[in-house]
This record gives structure tokens, sequence and C-alpha cells, in this order.
């Protein structure tokens, strides 16, 4: 199999699938489930294709409109790498799902979408053109809001859909235009056309696509100040959440950037927005995460955080950094939201003030967990540690020391968090609310999982234990990667340092960043020790920042009162504009020709006189007009 | 020839419509209508004298007249109706249909 | 092969003695005077009709003089001949339909003969070959359709409206006699022909005055605004048949004598724009107060006020503005309007027979019980606001045309202010067709409404297809109208 | 080609015909000649497809021009497909108050409308063009008056529809009288050589009289006030003919006429069209936004749709003209599919009113499917139909170098994601409303193949809208604007 041939597989077997579960449905509804893990497993199997260094051959295109657009492949290795995790994260997610969302309705749909969401986000990654990009980069908003909004019962869920496709789509006409305009002026929509072409551009021109790229990015990665989506899409199902914050959706942004860098570097102060974005989000994210108190929602808002920092690495030059972090990332953020699913799977809360000493019960989730937490602190020898010491390390290299102070900042957070909530889960004290059922009745839950009568909260089954293992081991081994991933990069003309596994060891512990990020994580720890403190400061200062934290900072407040503001704005139109103005203007002509109607009819009067009155005076009038 | 009848049959002519205008007994319309009729004829038989054929004009008037007779005819039968209709001849009476 | 006149005499020979023999036919049979009178009134004009058809192929050379039965001094041309056969094809539809609309009346041998008589003098207006004989018919033409309209004389309205008729029309037969008086002493002679030589020679008080005279004297017959107030209170009252043929051929037959004589006399006019102005005036206001009118004929003769200002804007841009499309526009809107609003008048009658009211609000809903008249109804309408693919759309297009084809402002304007008023009649012209296909009926027409009967369906089929396929296929019409103008020299 | 042309021409009004002599109470039959005839004017032109050319027909004393190009066909593919679509779902609809909507007479005058709109597809003679253009207004003014859900208003919708799309259609009669009273022909073949030699001063107000008449029919700001009210008081079929079938035509009549006149005069008005296009896909796009009414919603959103149709039109380039064009199969896929989706909802549910609807997507899972599908193609969002058409012409928008517009035109896309996210959410998401209790709906079959037939189509061009390009790739090189 060519390597080309197996790219096309790589993303049309999902899309089969998708295509294939909603038939299958009619006849064996028992069976998608299953038949959904199998296209999952077909593949990423193939990915390992793709792998294994085969010929590359004959190039697979697709007129798709005839003269203008023809798509193909490209299979680099910054294309390779995102379209491998969301094979694999989603496979394991498509098993995690046998057991999480067995017995839920709309099956069909749940697993046909979540294929479809695979190959959306593999056929972004592995287009040739920036149209294909963007067309399946779409998909997967599509997906994203089908998926969000999976529990349509639920109100939440329906606006949290349409707020995540509503946002990226914010984002998405950024990313059109800058296509467009790059297409306009190359005629064309490939990478390397337009890579080519976009030197000739115009420095405003540039500009504009630049800033088109940045926004499309931050929409979908939800950096700031876009990020609102991101927090409230935890009314997914834990499964969802994991594949978008892990697998597909954000990395896309990532994705974007990193490969439309070339592009950025033409103009000087995008990339410094970019860094600035990059590290607002960070810290941001980080901030945000430390003051929640939902499971899914803390581990939301420090998805957001890291991907700030992989975004803050590509404003500095280091796509090869940002895409080592996004593959650690995928690892342990997987690995973090399929724990989170087991435990709320088990006892139905997703608040952590409701949980505390789950280790008794679920071990292995604990023990998983704490190994995802400690790859997200950046404890080192775990995947996290090198890739976050490797990004800050690029931006000291960089100079860029403004986003380095937030960077670090968010760094401290980071751990504080982690910390946090890892022991508060599992390890904290357990409360008398726990096996009641305090859950809101807004949020819904598995129908697998109805609140026990007994006294000890769900065993995880097997299916679900399996992925959070496989994930845990990748936590501490997947950064051993980096010397075949370095050399690919290297050898497809990517911008990316020499480096093998041991390189990376020496050149972390040598480095600035290593102390620094050492620094923030006693720093976070610290802050973890004096949380009762800092609790019981907060609790009774109650300083304004904490309360606007809570409710995430105002952003939403804003967007919502923008939002109302428009729709307030178009209640007036409809109001004043259309029923007063355009319906007046129609009445208005009514009304005046029925006036006018009746005056002329005024005329006649039905006398004889008058109308010989008529008469004589258009006789005088006409004959005046004939006299004179 | 010194005289000139024409101004004569033009205020005839007026005196006709003005009867038609002020008068509001349908017999005294009939009367203006008379009035611009013979106004008309007036001229008919003067365009004669003038241009030297009186006979044709004469014979023209006779023709006229005899129309005029037949619509006075119609216009007494559509009185007479009227009248028994509305036991008056005013035109006050004649203001049904309007608007 | 006959000759011209004696085809011509046949024609009116039939008419006459259709006339006789009607009105003896229906005094001597009284208990079945209305079947005997209608069927012989009918045939009389089936059988002109066809005379009148022979004539045409004769009449592609141009005008020629023939003495009707040695003394009635006529010139036959291709106009003539247009209008001639619009009256008797209309008044060959109106007989066949009264045949059974008169039932209920009583006096219909008078009826039939008084329409054969319009149907006459309105041949002889075609055809006169001079300013008196077109006087003498014109007045014929009034004094027939006097009793016509106030042919239910045992009610009040019709009376009024009868004589209201009565004191407009003599006011203006005054006027155009008066005028005709003033053109022989100016120029000795009434003969349209050595008319148009004559006034060549220069123009004068006795060529102005006239004139002047004839355009409100005939205006008066062809409802000009605001010489046309007699005109809503005469249409409704009259028996339908009748107000078909009073919209249908009697108003026009004023419009064309003044077209006659405007293209005789006229020359180089002295005030081109006045008939334009009369013109937008005329369709603007009949369009105006047909919007408010309650009564389905008394909108429709509102209408036919609307319709007399585009047929006189075509003859008015022709005579004034110089464009060749007008005036045969004008023609083929007097050829399509006539059908048209004869139509709709047709229509409205058999609504009125079935239902028993004027009121259009007393329609509502009769589409659902005589879908044909509902149809044909808005054939009619439909037809009359120029919505195409019906006739009333490509006369009024012509007219449209003539006024662009100017290529002067007041061409433009004339034509853009035509095209809005078609757009306008719709705000008036739909509602009627919409109560009919409303939903919810009047009770009348739940009591009473059915479908027309043979007879009278017969003839608004007839009117349908005509305006359909003059819609369709204009052309042998329309050419006729420019051909008749381009043979058109003096006046003939 | 001359005889399958009237063929294609007349096999509506035979129709209509056949159906008008049929018994009062075969009321299925009728509705199934309405498909076939219908179908059969389609399989024709798709059988006529390569063979392009113009045919003379001489008919009671005047010519015929009759034209069959890449445009013509597009057009007559999607009005007789609309056709079909509607029908279809005529057979077995019923109205809000239970009734069925259809009787024989609405079968027949479907088919009238779709004989007008092949007339005004293939002619290609001016006067021909009006001709058919104001008759396919009359069988549509009487749908949209008999078959009305809102009797209180139907007189006022009545004249409003037909008396502002007259006035968009007489000042087009006004332009081509002026072409004729300077050219003396009104063939379109003699005219294109003959148009380029007046002066702009002339061209220009004449090119914008002749548009006037789509502008209007199109729905454009501000002459859009007929359209929300004609769509939401007719019954649902009546609905989808004026969408699929009527809209359509206008966006026809723009692809044909546009480049029909000289360039110069199009580029003098590509700015003010371009504005006119922006403002209206804003003002539709906030009117849907809150209007309650579920079918103005989509009645407003059209006319926001109709902005994009003429900003691609607008910009004069070919990338514009092919979104466009291509927007006639997505616009009547996607409008067709969304009104019948909504239309089975309001059906079960007896309301259009927004607030009293929600959680359909349990009890007509299949409309729920559709209409997200139409949504996303609405909004140009793959792997939906829309996305090509509006790729297309923010690519024409930003090749005419009007990138502000664009920029604005592309904001505006926001809105309508906006709208349409509300709309799907209120109707098929959210708690379950009291009427949405309840097992499955059950729903007509034949309302149901629509329904996938038009989902089908908006899902295959989607992934692979090649074939549509391509025809109308063709149509822009018959036009004159090159591939």
């Amino acid at each position: 199999m060519t390597a080309q041939l197996a790219g096309l597989l790589l993303f049309l077997i999902p899309f089969a699938g998708a295509l294939l579960v909603p038939l299958v449905n009619f006849f064996a509804p028992r069976v998608v489930p299953w038949l959904a893990v199998l296209f999952g497993l077909a593949s990423s199997l193939i990915a390992f294709f793709l792998l294994g260094g085969t010929p590359a051959g004959a190039p697979i295109t697709l007129d798709i409109l005839p003269g203008f657009f023809r798509s193909g492949l490209l299979l680099d290795p910054l294309s390779l790498l995102p379209a491998l995790i969301a094979t694999w994260i989603g496979f394991l997610v498509l098993i995690y799902s046998l057991g999480y969302m067995k017995g839920e309705e709309n099956l069909a749909r749940y697993y046909a979408l979540v294929l479809l969401f695979i190959g959306g986000m593999v056929g972004m990654a592995l287009a040739d053109n920036f149209l294909a990009l963007f067309f399946f980069w779409e998909v997967m908003g599509v997906c994203s809001y089908q998926l969000i909004a999976f529990f349509y019962k639920d109100p939440k869920a329906a606006a949290a859909g349409a707020k995540a496709f509503l946002t990226t789509k914010i984002g998405d006409i950024g990313l059109l235009a800058a296509i467009i305009i790059l297409a306009v002026n190359s005629g064309s929509f490939s990478f390397s056309v337009n890579f080519g072409a976009a030197a000739g551009l115009a420095l405003p021109v540039l500009g504009l696509v630049a800033f088109g790229f940045i926004l499309g990015a931050v929409g979908k990665s939800a950096q700031f100040p876009l990020h609102v989506w991101l927090p409230d899409a935890m009314e997914a199902p834990t499964t969802i959440s994991a594949l978008i914050h892990a697998a597909t959706m954000v990395n896309a942004g990532v994705y974007l950037l990193a490969r439309v860098s070339p592009v950025l570097a033409l103009v000087p102060w995008s990339l410094t927005l970019v860094q600035w974005i990059g590290a607002i989000t960070a810290l941001l994210g980080a901030l945000l995460a430390a003051f929640s108190n939902d499971l899914k929602r803390i581990l939301a808002y420090s998805t957001v955080s890291q991907l700030g920092y992989m975004v803050l690495a590509v404003g500095v030059g280091a796509a090869f950094a940002s895409q080592f972090h996004l593959f650690s990332h995928a690892i342990f953020k997987g690995l973090l939201f399929l724990c989170a699913g087991a435990v709320i799977h088990a006892i139905g809360t997703r608040d952590i003030r409701q949980m505390g000493g789950l280790y008794k019960h679920m071990p292995a989730v604990a023990i998983t967990f704490l190994i995802g937490a400690m790859a997200l602190l950046g404890l080192p020898f775990l995947n996290g540690f090198f890739s976050k010491d490797f990004i800050l390390e690029e931006v000291i290299l960089g100079g860029a020391w403004g986003p380095l102070a937030l960077a670090l900042i968010a760094a401290a957070l980071t751990a504080f968090y982690a910390l946090r909530t890892t022991f508060v889960v599992f390890w904290g004290k357990p409360k008398p609310a726990f096996y009641q059922d305090t859950l809101p009745r807004a949020i819904k839950l598995p129908q697998a999982f109805s609140l026990p009568q007994a006294t000890h909260p769900h065993k995880t089954p097997a299916n679900m234990v399996v992925p959070l293992l496989a994930l845990a081991l990748a936590c501490f081994l997947s950064w051993l990667l980096v010397g075949p991933l370095s050399e690919a990069w290297i050898a497809s003309g990517l911008p990316a340092p020499a480096l093998s596994a041991l390189e990376l060891i020496r050149e972390t512990f040598s480095s600035l960043a290593f102390i620094f990020s050492l620094t923030a994580i006693a720093v976070g720890l610290f802050l973890f020790l004096q949380r009762a403190r800092l609790a019981r400061y907060f609790h009774e200062q109650e300083p304004g920042w904490i309360r606007a934290a809570s409710r995430g900072l105002g952003f939403d407040d804003l967007y919502t009162w923008l939002a109302d503001r428009i729709r307030d704005f178009g209640d007036w139109v409809l109001m004043v504009w259309e029923e007063r103005v355009m319906e007046g203007i129609n009445r208005f002509a009514a009304w005046a020709s029925l006036g006018l109607s009746r005056l002329s009819c005024l005329l006649q009067t039905g006398d004889v006189h008058w109308n010989l009155l008529y008469v004589t005076l258009t006789l005088i009038v006409v004959l005046g007009v004939v006299l004179w | 020839m010194s005289v000139n009848l024409l101004p004569f049959v033009f205020v005839l002519f007026g005196l006709g419509l003005f009867c038609l205008l002020t008068r509001r007994s349908l017999v005294k319309l009939l009367i203006g209508l008379e009035l611009l009729g013979k106004a008309t004829t007036l001229a008919i038989i003067w365009a004669g004298v003038v241009r030297g054929t009186p006979a044709t004009t004469q014979s023209i008037a006779l023709l006229v007249i005899s129309i005029e007779a037949l619509v006075v005819a119609v216009y007494l039968a559509l009185v007479y109706a009227f009248h028994r209709h509305n036991q008056s001849l005013d035109t006050d009476d004649m203001r049904r249909l309007k608007g | 092969m006959m000759t011209q006149s004696a085809l011509l005499e046949s024609a009116v020979a039939f008419l006459i003695f259709g006339t006789l023999a009607s009105y003896l036919g229906g005094a001597f049979f009284k208990q079945r005077e209305r079947l005997i009178s209608g069927w012989i009134a009918t045939l009389a004009t089936a059988g002109s009709l066809v005379y009148f058809v022979l004539l045409f192929p004769s009449l592609q050379a141009g005008s020629t003089q023939v003495a009707l039965f040695g003394f009635i001094p006529w010139r036959v041309d291709l106009l003539g001949w247009i209008v001639a056969m619009v009256g008797v094809v209309l008044a060959l539809v109106v007989n066949l339909y009264s045949i059974r609309y008169m039932e209920e009346d009583t006096g219909n041998s008078k009826f039939f003969p008084l329409i054969l008589l319009m149907v006459l003098a309105v041949v002889g207006l075609a055809f006169a070959a001079d300013l008196f004989h077109l006087y003498l018919f014109f007045e014929l033409l009034a004094i027939s359709s006097f009793p016509l309209v106030a042919f239910r004389k045992d009610e009040p309205k019709p009376v009024e409206a009868g004589l209201k008729f009565l004191v407009a029309s003599a006011t203006g037969s005054a006027m155009v006699l008066l005028g005709i008086a003033l053109v022989y002493q100016g120029f000795g002679t009434l003969d349209l022909v050595q008319l148009s030589t004559l006034v060549v020679g220069g123009p004068s008080l006795f060529l102005w005055l006239p004139l002047g005279l004839f355009t409100v004297g005939f205006g008066i017959k062809a409802a000009i605004f605001p010489l046309h107030t007699w005109l809503p209170d005469a249409h409704p009252e009259a028996p339908s048949g009748i107000s078909a043929m009073l919209s249908g051929i009697v108003i026009e037959a004023g419009l064309f004598a003044l077209l006659r004589v405007y293209f005789t006399i006229g020359g180089p006019l002295p005030w081109p724009d006045l008939l334009i102005w009369f013109a937008l005036l005329t369709m603007t206001a009949g369009n105006l107060m047909a919007l408010t009118q309650k009564q389905m004929k008394r909108m429709l003769a509102y209408s036919s006020i609307a319709q007399m200002g585009y047929i006189m804007l075509g003859i008015g841009i022709t005579a004034g503005l110089g464009a060749p499309a007008g005036a045969p526009g004008g023609l083929f809107h007097i050829v399509t309007h006539a059908f048209m609003k004869g139509l709709a008048f047709l229509c409205a009658g058999v609504l009125i027979f079935s239902v028993g009211s004027g009121q259009t609000a007393d329609m509502r809903g009769a589409a659902w019980k005589m879908p044909l008249t509902a149809a044909a109804f808005t054939v009619a309408v439909l037809s009359l606001a120029g919505v195409p693919p019906f006739a009333g759309f490509m006369s009024k297009l012509l007219i449209y045309q003539s006024g662009i084809q100017s290529a002067t402002t007041l061409g433009w304007v004339a034509s853009l202010i035509a095209i809005a008023n078609s757009v306008f009649s719709l705000a008036y012209y739909l509602p009627a067709v919409g109560a009919l296909y409303s939903k919810e009926r009047s009770p009348l027409v739940a009591a009473k409404a059915k479908e027309a009967p043979f007879l009278m369906a017969a003839a608004l089929v007839i009117l349908v297809a005509l305006i359909v396929y003059l819609g369709i296929s204009p052309d042998p019409v329309r050419q006729w109208a420019f051909q008749a103008f381009s043979l058109l020299k003096g006046g003939f | 080609m001359v005889s399958a042309l009237v063929i294609l021409q007349l096999l509506p009004l035979l129709g209509a015909l056949l159906i008008w002599i049929l018994p009062r109470n075969r009321i299925p039959l009728a509705g199934w000649l309405t498909v076939l005839f219908a179908l059969a004017q389609f399989a024709l032109t798709l059988s006529l497809m390569p063979n392009w050319g113009v045919a003379q027909l001489p008919f009671l004393g005047m010519t015929l021009s009759f034209c069959f190009d890449p445009l013509a066909a597009t057009a007559l593919l999607v009005i007789s497909g609309a056709t079909v679509v509607a029908s279809l779902y005529a057979l077995r609809s019923k109205d809000a108050a239970g009734a069925p909507a259809r009787s024989k007479g609405f079968f027949a005058l479907i088919l009238l409308v779709l004989f007008g709109t092949s007339g005004v597809a293939l002619a290609r003679d001016l006067i021909q063009f009006y001709l058919f253009w104001e008759a396919m207004l009359i069988p549509a003014w009487f749908l949209v008056t008999l078959w009305n859900e809102d009797p209180a208003k139907v007189k006022a919708t009545g004249l409003k529809f037909f008396i502002i799309t007259h006035i968009g259609a007489v000042l087009m009669l006004a332009s081509i009288l002026w072409i004729y009273s300077l050219a003396g022909t009104t063939n379109m073949d003699q005219l294109i050589t003959f148009l380029p030699s007046l002066p702009l001063a002339t061209l220009v107000p004449m090119t914008l009289l002749f548009l006037m008449g789509f502008v209007v029919k199109l729905a454009i700001f501000p002459f859009h006030t007929w359209l929300p009210d004609a769509y939401t008081s007719a019954v649902m079929p009546v609905t989808l003919v004026l969408v699929g079938v009527l809209t359509n035509i206008g966006i026809y009549g723009f692809a044909r006429f546009l480049p029909f006149f000289p360039s110069n005069a199009g580029a003098a008005l590509s700015l003010p069209l371009l504005i006119a296009a922006v403002v209206t896909m804003f003002y539709g796009g906030i009117q849907a936004l809150v209007e309650k009414n579920v079918k103005r919603i989509v009645a407003y959103s059209s006319i926001s749709q109709m902005g994009y149709v003429l900003f691609g039109f607008a910009t004069l380039t070919a990338f514009g003209f092919s979104g466009s064009i291509l927007n006639l199969y997505n616009q009547a896929a996607t409008k067709l599919a969304l009104f019948m989706a909504l239309g089975m909802v309001a059906e079960a549910a007896g309301t259009w009113q927004i607030d009293q609807l929600g959680g359909w997507a349990k009890r007509l899972p299949l409309a729920a499917v559709v209409a997200v599908t139409a949504m996303l193609s609405l909004v140009g969002a793959p792997p939906t139909f829309g996305f090509w058409p509006e790729l297309l012409t923010f690519t024409g928008g930003f090749a005419s170098g009007q990138v502000l517009l664009s920029v604005l035109a592309l904001v505006a896309s926001v809105l309508s994601v906006a709208y349409a996210l509300r709309l799907i959410r209120f109707v098929f998401y959210d708690p379950l409303k009291a009427q949405a209790q309840g097992g499955l709906v059950r729903t007509p079959w034949t309302g149901n193949l629509a329904l996938v037939a038009c989902f089908l189509i908006l899902l295959f061009f989607g992934v692979y809208p090649a074939p549509a390009y391509q025809l109308v790739q063709g149509a822009l090189a018959f036009l004159g604007l090159g591939g």
C-alpha cells in the first residue's frame, strides 16, 4: 500500500463508516457500536502504514470544481501527526463509548457523527490545499455542533451546540476570507502555490490574510477572546469532550497556525499577535480552571490554557514545539477526560465539591488520573514536562519576555489546579452528599447510570479502563518519539531542530526553562498547600475579580450582551422599520389612493348641472388653448 | 355683406349653456338644449349664406331640425318617465346616481 | 364577385331589414317577442358580418368612394372596416347573450331593433365620407342608445341615467354641429378628403375653433375626463348587453370620430400635447375613481374611462408627437377594449342575472358555483389591466411603445404614467376577481348562484377566445391597424 | 430540435389541460399527473442536454424563438425538479385547518406556473420572455390567494404579491420597449451586437430598469415586502412552488440578462447592486433572527439568501456568476427541504409559532435530519451543497476587488448561522413541548420521498459538486463569461 492510498483510506474509512452506520441501524441497531469501533480500528491500523515509511505513490487527486479546484493529499509529518492522533485517540474513544454510551437513544447518530468527526479531522490534516482544509474544518464544526447538542432535549446542550458552532463560525469567516484572498491572487488553493505566491503580495493584503488565519485558529482552538464556547461544550457526552479536546477540533487551529507559519512569518506583527494571544489564553485558561468547581469545566479551561501554550510556540516560530506539545497534550488530556468520564459515570455529578475519596472505589482511575495530571503540570519525565519545557525554551530563545511571564504564571496556576483537582476528587474527604441525588435536574445523565441506592459508586467497566491504561502508559513514553518525529520533519524540509530523546533530556534539563518551570510548579505546590488559607481569604474578602473569574471573567456576559443588542436591534428593525416604515409605505400607498379615489369620486356629484359645468369649463379651457 | 351673424350665434350658444347650467327644471333644460340647437342651425344656415350655397345648408338644417325633433321626443319620453317616478321635474331630484 | 358597394349595401340591408323584421316579428308575436326579435336580430347581424368579411380583400389598396343606395356618400377604407367589424362582432355576441339575458324584461321587440340600429349607426359612422354624415350617424347612434340606457324605465335609476346621458350627449352634438358649421363657413365643403387638401393651404380660426369644438363635443361622447360624468351613470344602469355595447363600441365611436377629424383636418396642430394631457388625466382619474366602487358594473364603467385614456394617448402621441405606433395602438386598443370590456360587462351581467345583486360584495365566492363566468371575468379584467398573455397587453404595449418611440420627454412620461396606471388598475381588478374566488360565499351566492345558461356562456366563450387569440397572436389585427394608418391619406 | 423544444415548452400546459378535463374527484390522479409531467419535462431536459441550440418557430403569425443552452437547461432542471418535489409533497399534505391542501385546480395551476417559467427559461426574444414572465404570475397569484391560510389578510397579501411583482415586471417592460424603440427588434441574438453601440447614459438606466423585474422577484431590500406575506400565508405546497420555481426563475433572469447587457453598463451598476445585496443579507438575517413565526423566519432567510445570489451576480466575475448559478440548484433543494421539513412539523404540531415548538427531533427524526442538513446548506457549511455556491460567491467578491463588501458579506453569514441555529434549536431540539409528547409521527411517504430526494441532492453535491459545476461552466461559456 502506498502512502497516498493509505492517506486516502485513513479518512475515507471513517466517512464510509459514518455513511454505513445509519444504514445498518435500520437492520441491526445492536451491531452499530461494534461496527463503529471496527471502522475506527481499521482507520487507526491504516495509520501504521503511514508511519512505516511506505513509498509515496502516485498522487491521488479529485477534480471538485473542474478547472478551478483539484484536491489532493499532503502527507508530511506536520499533517500526519494530527491525523494519527485523531485516529488513535478516536479509536480509544470509540472503545470507551461502548460502555459509556450504552443504552442511550440515537446511538446510530452518535457513532456516525463520531466517525465523521474523526474523518473530518484526518481530512483537514491531510489536505494539500486550503479549500479542502476548510471543507473538513467546517465538517468538524458541524460534527461538534451536533455532538455537543447530542442530548438535544436538554436546553443547555442545545444552546451549547449552537454556541460552539456560532463562535467557531466567526473564526471561520476569517479563515475563509484569508483562503479566498490567497486563491484570488494565486489562482489556486494549493498550499505550495500559495506559499510561493504569498511573498509577492502587498503587505496590507498579506496582513489581512494573516489576520484571517489567526482568527480562524483562535475560533477553532478556543483562544482568547473566542474561548467561550469550549467550556460550554461540556454539555456534550464526556467521550465527545475527550474527542474535541484531545483528538480533533481544537488541535485543528494549532495545526493551521503551524501550517501557515510561512505566511505569518511574512507579516511582522502577526507573530507578535499570535504570541500574545497564546500567552493570554494560557494564563486565562489556567486562572479560570483554578476557580472552577465543575470537573469537566476545569479540564476544558485547562485545554484552553494548554492550547495557549501551543499557539504561543507557533508565535515564536517553533512549530515543531507546538506540534510536540499537541501530541503530548492529546494523550494526557484524552486520559484526563476519559478518567473524568469514568468518575462522572460512576457518581453522577460533575461538581468536585461533592466528590472525594474516590481512590478507594476506583483506584485504577485515580492513578491514571494522577498520571495525567502530573503530565499536565509538567512533572519531569512525563510527556507534558518535555513538551512544555520545550515551548518555554523556545519562547526564551525567541526573546518574547512578556508572553513568557504570562506563560510562567499560567504554569504555576496549572500546577495548582492540577493538584487541587486530583486531590479533591480522589483523596479528599468523602462528602456526605456524595451518594445522594444532588444532581441539578438539568444535567443529563447517561441512562446506563441510574443513581444507585447502594452506598457504592459504580464499578468502572473493563472496556472503559483499557483505554485509560493505554493512555497512561503513553504519558510516560510518548516523548521518546521526539527523535523520529524531528527526523521526519527535517526530512520533509519543515523547520525543526534535530533532536533525539537523549538530546531532548539534555537540552531540557540544562535550559533556563527547566528552572523556570520547576519554580512554577513549586509555586503551584505552595499555593496548593496554602489552599485552605487561600479559600478563607477568598471567602472572607471576596475580591471582585474572583467573582468575575468564577463567571468566566465576564466574556460570556459580554457576548450575551452583544447578542442581546443585536437581537434588540432586530426587534427594533422589525417593529419600526418593517412594521411601520415598509408596511407604512404600503399602507400609505393604499390609504392615499383610496383617499384620492374618494376625493375624485366627489367630482361625480350626480347633479346634471355640475356635469354641464365641467363641459362648459372644458370648452372654455380648450378654446382658450386653441385661440392663444 | 355687412352683417356678421357669427357673434350672434356664439351669444345664443352661450345663452343655451347658461340656461343649462342655471335652470333647475327639466323643461327649462330642454329650452337650453333647444337654444344650443338653434344656435347651431343658425350657424349652418349662415355658413351657406357666406359660402353662397344656401340650398345645401338649408337642406342640412332641415335634417338637423328633424333629428332634433327626434331627440326632443326621446327626451320628453324620459322626462315623462322621470315625472312618473318623482312627481317632479326638478333636477335636484335627479341625484340618485353619484360617486 | 360582388362590387364593394353591393357588398356594403347587402351588409347594411341586413341591418336595416333586420331592424324592421326584428321589430315587426316581435310586435306580431307578442308571446314569443324576445325569442323572435332576438334571433332575427342575431341572424341579421351574422348576415351582415358575412358581407363585411367578404368586403375585406378589396380594402388593401386604399379608400374608395361609394354612394350607398345611390345617395349616402361613403368612403370605404380599412380603418372604417375595423371599427365597423368590431361593432358588428360585438353586436352579434351581445344579441346572442341578450336573448337569454332579457327574459325578465318586456318590450324586447324594441330592444333588439335598437341594437341593430346602433350597429347601423356605427357602420355609417365608420365609413362616413363627410363631416355632416359623420354627425348624422353619430346622432343616430346616440338616439338609439338613449332608450336602451333607460330601457328599464320602470325603475327610477335608468331613467335618470338616460336623461343625464341625453343632456350631455345633446350638448356635445351641438358643439360638434357648431364646429361643422364653422368648417363649412371656412372651407365651403364638408367632404373629408377635400378638406384635407384645403387645410394644407393654411391654418385659420375656422380650423382651430372647430377642432376645439370637435374635441370637446366628441370628447363628451368618448368620456374624456372631465366630460365623462354621464358615463358612470349610464353604463351601469343599462342592461348588461347594452353596457357592453356602450363601453365596447359607442364611446370608442367618439374617439374614432375624433381620430378621423384629427387626421383629416388636424394638419400641424397648434396644441400637440393637448390630447396627451387629456389622455393621462382621463386614465388616472378613471382608475382612481374605479378604486372605491362597490358596484361591479360601476367599477367597470370607470375602468372604461381609464381605457379611453389609453386609446386617446395612442392617438395623441401620433397626432402630437408623430410616433407612428401610437394611433395604430389606439385603434388596436379600440378593438381589444371592445372585446374585453364587452366580456367584462357580460360577465358582470351573468353574475347579476344569477346572483341578483350588482354589489361586488354580494358576489363573493361565486366562482365556485359559476366557474366559467368567473374564469371569463378573470380573463377580461387581467386583459384590461394589460397582463399578458391577453389581448389588452398587446394593444397597450403598442401604446407604451409609441410614447417611448417618440423619443420625447413627454412621450416617455406619458408611457410611464400609462404603465403605472395599468399596474394601479390591478388594485381594483384583482380584488374583484379575489371576491369571486373568495372562500366564503355571500348569502346570495349560496342561495341563488348558478352557472350561466348556454347562450350566455356561448357569448362569453366567444369573447374569451377572441381575447386569448389576440393576446397570443395579435398579428393579423395589429398588422391591419398599422395598414389602416399607412393607407390613411387625408383621413382616408 | 424545434419539435423537442416545443414539446419541452408545452409539456406542462398539456398536463394542465389534461388535469382540467379530469373528473372533479380524481384528485390523487391529478397530483400524480403533475408529478409525471414535471418529471417528463425533467427527463426530456436531461436527454436533450448536449444538443444546445436556438430554434425559431413561426407561430400564428409571429416568430417564437427558443434557446436551449446550459443555463436554460439548468433552470429547467431546477424548476421541473422543484415542481416534482412540491407536488409530491402536496399529494398528501394538509393545511393548518387540517383540510387537504389540494384540489384538481391546484395541480393544474402548479403546472401552469411551470409552463410560464419554462417559457421564461427558453425564451430568446425579449417580448416572448416578458409574455411568459407575466403569464406565470397569474397562476401564481391564484395559488397564493386561493390556497391561503390567513383569510383575514388574503386580499391584501394577494394584492401586494401581484402588484409589487407586477411593478417590477412593467419596469422591465419599459426597458424592453426602450430597447425595441432603439433597435427595432427584440430578438436577443440580434440585440447582442446592437446593444454595445448604445451610449453608457442610455445603457445604465436601461439595464437597471430591466433588472428591476428580477430584483423584485428575488425580493431584494427594499422590494421585499411581498415575500414574507406571500410565503407565510400560502399553504405549504404553494410556498414550495414560490420558493422552488418562482424565486429561482428570478435568479435565472439575472444570470441570463446581466451578461446580456454590455459589460460597461453592468460595471456601472455593480457597486449599487453589491450594496443592495449586502444590505439585503443583513436585513433578512436580522429579521429572521427575531421573527417568531417559523415560516416567516424561513421567508426572511430566503430574502437574506437572495442577497448572496445578487452579490454573486453583482461582482460580475465568472466566480460570482458560477456561485449564483450554482445557487439555482442549491437554493431550490435547500429551501424546499427546509420548508417541507418544517411543514411536516407544523402539520403535526398545528402551530407555526417558534415558542410553542420544541423537541420535534424525537417525533419526526427524518424531518429533523433533513432540516438540519438543509440548515447547514443554508449557512454554507460542508458537507452540504450550500458550501460551494457560497465559496464561489465570496471568491467572486474578493476577485472583483470589493474587499470591504465581501468581508461584510462574510460577516452576514454569521448572522445566517445565528438564525438557522435558533430555528433548529427551538423547533427540533430543546425540551419537548406539549404537542411533541408521544411517539413517532407517521408522515405520508410521498412527502418523505420528496424530503429524502432533497436531502440526497444536498449531500451528494455537497461532497462532489463537479457535475453541477460543469454545467454551470458551460452556461458561463454560453453567456460569454468564460469558465
